[in-house]
């Protein structure tokens, strides 16, 4: 109720901006403890993220895992669901993208297969989470458990499949092999290209568009139709959403099946957009950084789409950071992200109350 | 116990509090004589529950002075005011519904960092007390598994176990039978005699004339008016607290009823525990009239609506309605049963008629969300939700008329408009209906009785289930009591009285005293 | 001029206790001996191999060793954008003018101290624990069984794996778990092929009293006593090779087999272990070691055939 | 077969010690409504501080210490973003998480110049085996010996008071005042503010408890079960014990047998590696591997239904109209 007061620009920039700077004040400090330049390294750090066009492209593309996790994190909350694993959702999501490609990339064009692959990564993704699922809604097993169970499952199966079936021959590593160009999604550099547009050589690919699409249609979904009522209605009170005749567990599969796919889609990224062959473990921790994305992004697509954003810099601007002082391990890049997650996100209504206490003092005064 | 140092238990003086832009207590002055009863009375939301938690340190005051006994006394904690000698029942229960009443009793109050040293002492006080005010109730058993008189007796003892000389209760008669509250009443009594003092916080009119000593009005967060009880009545109490005149009686004719539009047979449900809390239940809805279900909350009631809904599955039996027979092995889900024509206002708005967490104009077709009425081809229409939202406020006088205000930022009395406009203007043949009035003040009240009468009248059949006796005796045409989950006993509007009602509500009516009653 | 040398890691991180370290310590020798400074980059994921291998190609650093076989497809990009650059790929090949693939016959290695575990167990059972189930990994334990089969043919091996993520490499209690449980079964030896894994495995033998090979580089001084020996895989000569030669422009682009025979690979005798290793075991160990670069043994590689059929 | 079944028990024991420990650390945390899922990081935190603790002192009982220490820290941080900020628990666990596994290496490398590993630790350093008294005099007795001094004999001390303390946490969450508090401030935190008591007291020290536990649970992976830190070397076993948790109902009798349950299954699984099953053949390490967890996904369908925790989890104490 007292929010009405409070000017927009406080909540939305002022206080966000307040604690991602405290996030790095005290990174600084860790960059102090053990004798580095903290001062040059937030330079090489933002310099990286946002200083020149290719540095530009790896933070959206980084940005792109963290949309699709974030949005299937997000999707399941909606419905009052932890899914925990679009770790392992997004790993068999490539798995599906990655088999598409490597039984059509020599028969069938590139406009064939990118929708056949995107199907393929959505449906394996959600194929993957129907079994948690269907456990939560018909035997009432905690989701949390099981997706958890799912993503070491998820593991195991991979290097199952890729070392005793998928790898390419006469290589020392489980990797398959590489796709023909057909499958390959093309990258913004090479479209923009033709225009006259220059941009860095960057991973950036089709699938970022793909993954502002999936912003969109989260949005369309979740808030303009009426499956979307029923979800948020079992979400944010179950009791009511039986009274007005909804199915929860049908609603509960059904949205992690959509959350399931949406994790899939980072395969269509790094699978087809940038690896362009199968190989292990290229999920890297996106799923549960999409955990973070998705609650500090207050399950909103344009929240989600503004942390992946913070999230993909930091990935970039930190790897441009121990690139250039190779003194400082990839870690610490790791401990700022934690601290930014913190503070920002854990730790959002340290000021919030002061400064909102603040502003309606004037306010009133 | 009785020597008395001061003539006042509680002075408040100058009590202000905000929330926001709400200022729920503005500058507020009271005096309660030590060892009475005193009573305060006001609208929904006039700061009568917000002064009382300033009292027991839930909330602290932005300004204003305390004193108990004459001496000021600075409270910023419930913790303070226990030691103030203050205990309080609030109007939502404050117990944990897994503990054993002697857990509830003794949180806070362990007496020792093991419980073991505590429970014996607990115990045996807790008996003492049983006994000395005839506040039965089994020490052992689990809070959620008590009705809720009982579950209001802990809350007591609660309060008198830690030793209080000042007990508030919030209002305590809301959820009791008649019988339940006299017993209350008797209770105050002793206390009282005890030399206890009693501040209670009711609604109901009556009761304030039957036990006070003084009563105090509150409206929009001011102390409007004291009187002593014993100078004043209904009408002026009533007016005092609207602000104007107020009607205390429902106008409506003689019910024309017509052909029987629902009928159920034999119902019974098991809970997931296998508890059976429906009991064979048979009954018959005409159109035209309006079946009123009294009872105390929790004999079945909240579970007769839910399987007649189609919320809950029923566990044998059958309904028959709209032409079809609907059974445990030919089930209709709660959307199946709104298509044949059949509307619910739920008893709980909060838990079940709502989510709070919506805007207006989306809790607004809550059940029905998926009509062609809202729904294009692959979106919803934002638009006519809109619209039809605003020409219901209207109609229906919600305030604010804001279909965008989130429904949890509705008073009570609103959020109950708009399931009712919502359930009501979707033209049922059937509608049952829940708790219509529960929280809802005394003007709101008038609005929706009438709305029902209205629909009566136009040929509607109404289930009416209410705790309130005072509503189902105003607005049935036709009274079932429920015991238990089954039915005890029926009688028409014209025979049933309080006291036999209430007497049917406890299970303790026998048919031979009915002619007298 | 002074060449500008670089070198990146894979993702385990250069102090990985075995294989990324071995490269370091490479370098750090060559940097001692010639003064000139390596550029060193640790790059944590798929992508940024590549961002930082085309970065430093395109600041001119050449040569550029790229370590491990996960780097190979990122390698392949990059050199045929860079053609006058020249990389060096460590245990993987690629085809490409610019670019020079080093690999190592690790099965030979294991072979060998495959020997020296039969000789050493009293029980006739050893152990093998590899880190994830990938080829690599199992063409270690394939040579490794051979060597025991050739000093005591009925021998047990028993052979396990860590896991299947990448904590496979990362994980001293699962090692330590496998190990005892290996011991158990009667193993008295036991070979670790599994990153930091491998110390779990190390200290449990040296709890229960038993012995443990170490892997990749010399491992014996972790616990001397229980290091039976370290197979040994010279990434570090083998970097410092390649920094030499681009040093004295001789540097080839093309394929480097390096095995028994050139030291590429061998067993490690020295100070922390030669009381465990008897005269007769020395010299036994010598003659196969000759026998294999002879030819006489010829040693099944489990990635010519994904079998480790011999 | 018999002293196989012993030996997987053994290992069980000592595979699921860290495993109880972290999981009835959160049995105290969530038990006050607190979510934890930074059992992880605290456990981490909890090894690198035994781990180089130790490695300086040389002792062992001082890496405790500092485990603990560290542990509590970070269970303070926790408490600071979810009682005093009411921030969202499950970010801020993430947080933690995610801090410390940048932050243990960091340290690690600018302390020791070991690529973020600790120095091997020996003697003092480590907690030992302890042999109990006439277990190698009954070591030979047929069954009796082998149950008492291969599988009770012969653990360290942390492994005995992960045990020790499933009867303690009983006692203080069922037997005490603090327990009945605690319990109380987990299903209705209003009830327990308007008896008087301090919420945010009650939860603080909720989660130093969980902190102190989860540091011993630290100390146990990296100075009594290995020798020394190793970056992420807590390997999701956080999560693991959160499952535990779950799995447990949130009550420590139940509790323990699931981590015994997963402790167990893991055993078996490294033992079942490389073994020919009659008819199938030799299983694929991978099917053998995931056992635990397919084990875990069946029982929890079959058997354990619905797990509903404390009522207020999760949710952030505001006084407000209930
Ligand atoms: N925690 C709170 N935050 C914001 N507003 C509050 C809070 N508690 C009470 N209010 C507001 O303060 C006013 C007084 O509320 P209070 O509960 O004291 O009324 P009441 O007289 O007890 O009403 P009722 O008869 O419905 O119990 C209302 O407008 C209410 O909305
Ligand atoms: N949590 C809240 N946040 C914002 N506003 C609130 C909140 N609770 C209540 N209000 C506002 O306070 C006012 C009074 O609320 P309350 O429920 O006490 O009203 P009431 O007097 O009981 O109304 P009614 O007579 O219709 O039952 C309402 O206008 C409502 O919008
Ligand atoms: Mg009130
Ligand atoms: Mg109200």
């Amino acid at each position: 109720m007292s929010q009405a007061k409070v000017p927009v620009w406080v909540n939305v920039g002022l206080i966000p901006l307040l604690n991602i700077l405290l996030a790095f004040l005290v990174s600084g400090l860790v960059f102090l403890a053990i004798g580095e330049d903290p001062i040059e390294a937030a330079g090489y750090l933002i310099y990286g993220a946002f200083g020149y066009d290719e540095g530009i492209g790896y933070t959206l593309y980084y940005a792109t895992n963290l949309i699709f996790t974030g949005l299937a994190v997000s999707v399941a909350f909606k419905a009052g669901l932890f899914n925990i694993g679009g770790e392992g959702q997004a790993y068999i999501g490539g798995l599906g993208v990655g088999l598409v490609c490597l039984w059509f990339d020599s028969s069938l064009p590139l406009l064939v297969i990118a929708p056949l692959a995107i199907i393929g990564g959505a449906l394996f993704g959600a194929a993957w989470a129907y079994i948690p699922a269907y456990l939560q809604a018909r035997r009432g097993s905690h989701i949390v458990i099981t997706t958890i169970m799912f993503n070491f499952i998820a593991s195991s199966l991979m290097v199952y499949l890729m070392v005793n079936w998928l790898k390419a021959e006469g290589v020392m590593s489980p990797i398959s092999r590489t796709f023909e160009e057909s499958a390959w999604l093309p990258y913004l550099h090479d479209l923009f290209a033709p225009f006259g547009f220059e941009i860095g050589d960057s991973p950036l690919n089709l699938a970022f568009v793909l993954a502002l699409l999936c912003c969109v249609f989260y949005w369309g979904l979740v808030w303009h139709t009426s499956w979307g009522y029923q979800l948020r209605t079992v979400g944010t009170n179950p009791t009511a959403a039986q009274y007005a005749g909804i199915d929860n567990a049908k609603v509960t599969i059904w949205v992690m099946l959509i959350s399931g796919g949406l994790a899939g889609l980072v395969g269509v990224n790094e699978i087809m957009g940038v690896n362009h062959n199968l190989l292990l473990n290229f999920t890297a921790g996106y799923g549960f950084a999409g955990i973070a994305v998705a609650l500090m992004g207050r399950n909103h697509p344009i929240g989600i789409v503004l942390a992946a954003m913070l999230f993909g810099a930091l990935y970039q601007g930190g790897a441009e950071l121990a690139f250039e002082i190779p003194t400082i391990t990839p870690e610490i890049v790791v401990v700022i992200q934690g601290l930014v997650i913190l503070f920002s996100g854990a730790l959002e209504n340290m000021f919030k109350g002061k400064i909102e206490g603040l502003f309606l003092r004037r306010a009133a005064a | 116990m009785t020597q008395q140092t001061h003539p006042y238990s509680i002075e408040l003086e100058g009590i202000s509090k905000r929330f926001g832009t709400v200022q729920a207590n503005k500058n507020i002055d009271l005096q309660v004589p030590a060892g009475t009863i005193h009573g305060i009375i006001g609208e929904n939301g006039a700061g009568k529950s917000t002064l009382m938690s300033i009292i027991y340190g839930f909330y602290e005051a932005d300004s204003g002075a305390i004193s108990i006994d004459g001496q000021q006394v600075s409270i910023r904690s419930s913790e303070d005011a226990i030691h103030a000698g203050i205990g309080m029942v609030h109007q939502h229960f404050m117990l944990v519904e897994n503990f054993s009443v002697l857990e509830n009793v003794m949180l806070g109050a362990e007496g020792g960092a093991l419980l073991k040293q505590g429970i014996a002492a607990a115990r045996k006080e807790l008996k003492r007390l049983e006994q000395e005010y005839s506040l039965d109730v089994d020490v052992e058993a689990i809070v959620e598994d008590l009705p809720v008189g009982l579950q209001q007796r802990v809350e007591i003892l609660k309060a008198l176990y830690r030793g209080a000389k000042i007990l508030i209760l919030d209002e305590p008669t809301g959820v009791l039978t008649p019988q339940e509250a006299d017993h209350l009443f008797r209770i105050l009594k002793s206390l009282k005699e005890q030399g206890v003092t009693v501040i209670l916080i009711t609604h109901k009119l009556r009761e304030i004339l039957a036990s006070t000593d003084n009563v105090s009005v509150m409206r929009q967060g001011e102390m409007v008016a004291h009187r002593e009880t014993a100078q004043t009545d209904k009408e002026e109490l009533a007016e005092l607290m609207v602000g104007k005149k107020v009607r205390l009686k429902v106008n409506k004719d003689e019910a024309q009823p017509q052909q029987t539009v629902l009928s159920a047979k034999d119902l019974s449900f098991f809970d997931g525990q296998g508890v059976e809390r429906l009991k064979k239940v048979s009954l018959e809805l005409k159109a035209g009239e309006i079946l009123g279900i009294a009872g105390v909350s929790g004999n079945g009631q909240s579970e007769l609506l839910n399987v007649l809904s189609g919320i809950t599955p029923m566990s044998s039996g059958e309904i028959q309605f709209a032409g079809q027979i609907i059974s445990a092995s030919a089930p209709k889900n709660a959307a199946q049963m709104r298509d044949l024509k059949m509307a619910h206002v739920p008893e709980d708005r909060h838990k079940m008629g709502l989510v709070t967490g919506f805007e207006a104009y989306e809790a607004a077709v809550l059940g029905y969300h998926d009509s062609d009425a809202y729904n294009g081809k692959l979106l919803m229409d934002r638009k006519a939700m809109l619209d039809e939202c605003n020409e219901r406020m209207a109609a229906w006088d919600v305030r604010p008329p804001n279909p965008h205000l989130k429904t949890a930022n509705f008073s009570g009395g609103n959020q109950q408009k708009i399931v009712i406009a919502r359930e009501v203007e979707q033209n049922p043949d059937v509608l049952l209906i829940g708790q219509p009035t529960r929280g809802v003040d005394i003007g709101a009240i008038e609005n929706i009785h009438e709305q029902i009468v209205k629909l009566r009248d136009a040929g509607k059949a109404i289930l009416l289930v209410s705790v309130e006796l005072d509503e189902i005796m105003a607005l049935s045409d036709r009274i079932i009591v429920m015991f238990d989950g089954a039915v005890v006993g029926e009688v028409t509007a014209s025979d049933a009285n309080e006291r036999t009602l209430g007497l049917m509500m406890a299970n303790a009516w026998n048919e031979g005293q009915g002619a007298q009653a | 001029a002074d060449i500008k040398p670089a070198v990146v890691y894979d993702q385990a991180g250069k102090f990985d206790k075995s294989f990324n370290e071995g490269v370091y310590n490479g370098i750090t020798q060559f940097t001692e001996d010639t003064g000139i400074k390596i550029r060193e980059s640790e790059p944590k994921n798929e992508a940024q191999v590549e961002q930082n291998l085309r970065r430093l190609a395109k600041r001119g650093y050449s040569p550029i060793v790229a370590v491990g076989f996960t780097m190979m497809s990122a390698v392949q990009k990059v050199a045929q954008d860079f053609p006058e650059v020249q990389f060096t790929l460590i245990d993987a090949v690629i085809d490409l003018p610019n670019v020079q693939s080093i690999v190592f016959k690790e099965h030979e290695g294991s072979f060998l101290v495959g020997a020296l575990a039969a000789m050493a167990s009293e029980t006739d059972t050893v152990g093998f624990i590899g880190g994830m189930d990938i080829p690599l990994i199992r063409k270690f334990g394939c040579g490794y069984e051979q060597g025991v089969k050739f000093i005591t043919p009925n021998a047990t091996v028993i052979q396990n794996m860590t896991g299947s993520t990448g904590a496979a490499f990362n994980d001293p209690t699962k090692g330590s778990e496998l190990a005892k449980s290996q011991f158990s079964k009667g193993a008295d030896v036991v070979f670790a092929a599994a990153g930091g894994t491998g110390i779990g495995v190390y200290q449990a033998a040296k709890d229960e009293g038993k012995l443990a090979i170490g892997v990749d580089s010399n491992q014996n001084h972790i616990h001397p006593g229980t290091m039976l020996t370290s197979m040994v895989k010279r990434v570090d000569a083998a970097a410092y090779k390649v920094f030499e030669e681009a040093n004295t422009g001789t540097w080839q682009p093309g394929l480097e087999i390096l095995g028994l025979s050139d030291g590429g690979v061998d067993w490690a005798l020295d100070d922390d272990n030669k009381a465990l290793i008897t005269a007769e075991m020395k010299a036994k160990m010598d003659d196969v070691k000759a026998k294999i670069i002879s030819g006489e043994i010829s040693v099944h590689d489990y990635m010519s055939d994904s079998s480790c059929n011999y | 077969m018999f002293e196989t079944l012993i030996l997987i028990l053994d290992a069980t024991l000592r595979v699921s010690t860290p495993l109880i420990l972290a999981a009835l650390a959160g049995l105290f945390s969530e038990r006050s409504g607190i979510v934890d899922i930074g059992l992880e990081g605290k456990m981490l935190g909890g090894a690198f501080a035994a781990a180089a603790a130790a490695a300086v002192f040389g002792s062992a009982w001082i890496g405790l210490l500092f485990a603990i220490a560290a542990s509590v820290s970070l269970a303070l941080i926790h408490g600071f973003a979810c009682i005093t900020h009411r921030g969202d628990h499950i970010v801020s666990g993430v947080a933690i998480n995610t801090i410390v596994a940048g932050l243990t290496v960091t340290l690690g490398l600018d302390w020791f110049d070991q690529g973020g590993q600790t120095p091997s630790l020996t003697g003092a350093a480590r907690f030992t085996p302890i042999t109990l008294p006439f277990a190698d005099q009954l070591a030979d007795v047929p069954v009796i010996g082998l149950i008492y001094s291969e599988l009770l004999s012969g653990h360290n001390i942390l492994v005995y008071l992960a045990f020790a303390m499933v009867p303690v946490t009983y006692w203080a969450v069922f037997k005490t005042r603090f327990g009945l508090r605690l319990r109380a401030v987990g299903e209705n935190p209003h009830a327990v503010d308007t008896a008087g008591i301090s919420v945010a007291l009650v939860r603080y020290r909720a989660v130093i408890i969980c902190g102190v536990l989860c540091g011993i649970a630290g100390a146990y992976l990296s100075t009594a079960h290995n020798a020394g830190f190793l970056k992420d070397m807590s390997a999701g076993k956080g999560y693991m014990a959160l499952a535990a948790l779950i799995f447990g109902k949130w009550r420590p009798i139940p509790v323990l047998l699931a981590c015994l349950l997963f402790g167990f299954l893991d055993a078996l699984a490294v033992r079942l590696q490389g073994v020919s099953l009659p008819g199938i053949g030799e299983v694929p390490v991978q099917a053998i591997e995931v056992l635990p967890y397919v084990l875990t996904v069946l029982l929890l369908a079959g058997f354990i239904g619905k797990a509903v925790g404390p009522k207020a989890i999760g949710k952030p104490y505001v006084k407000e109209r209930a």
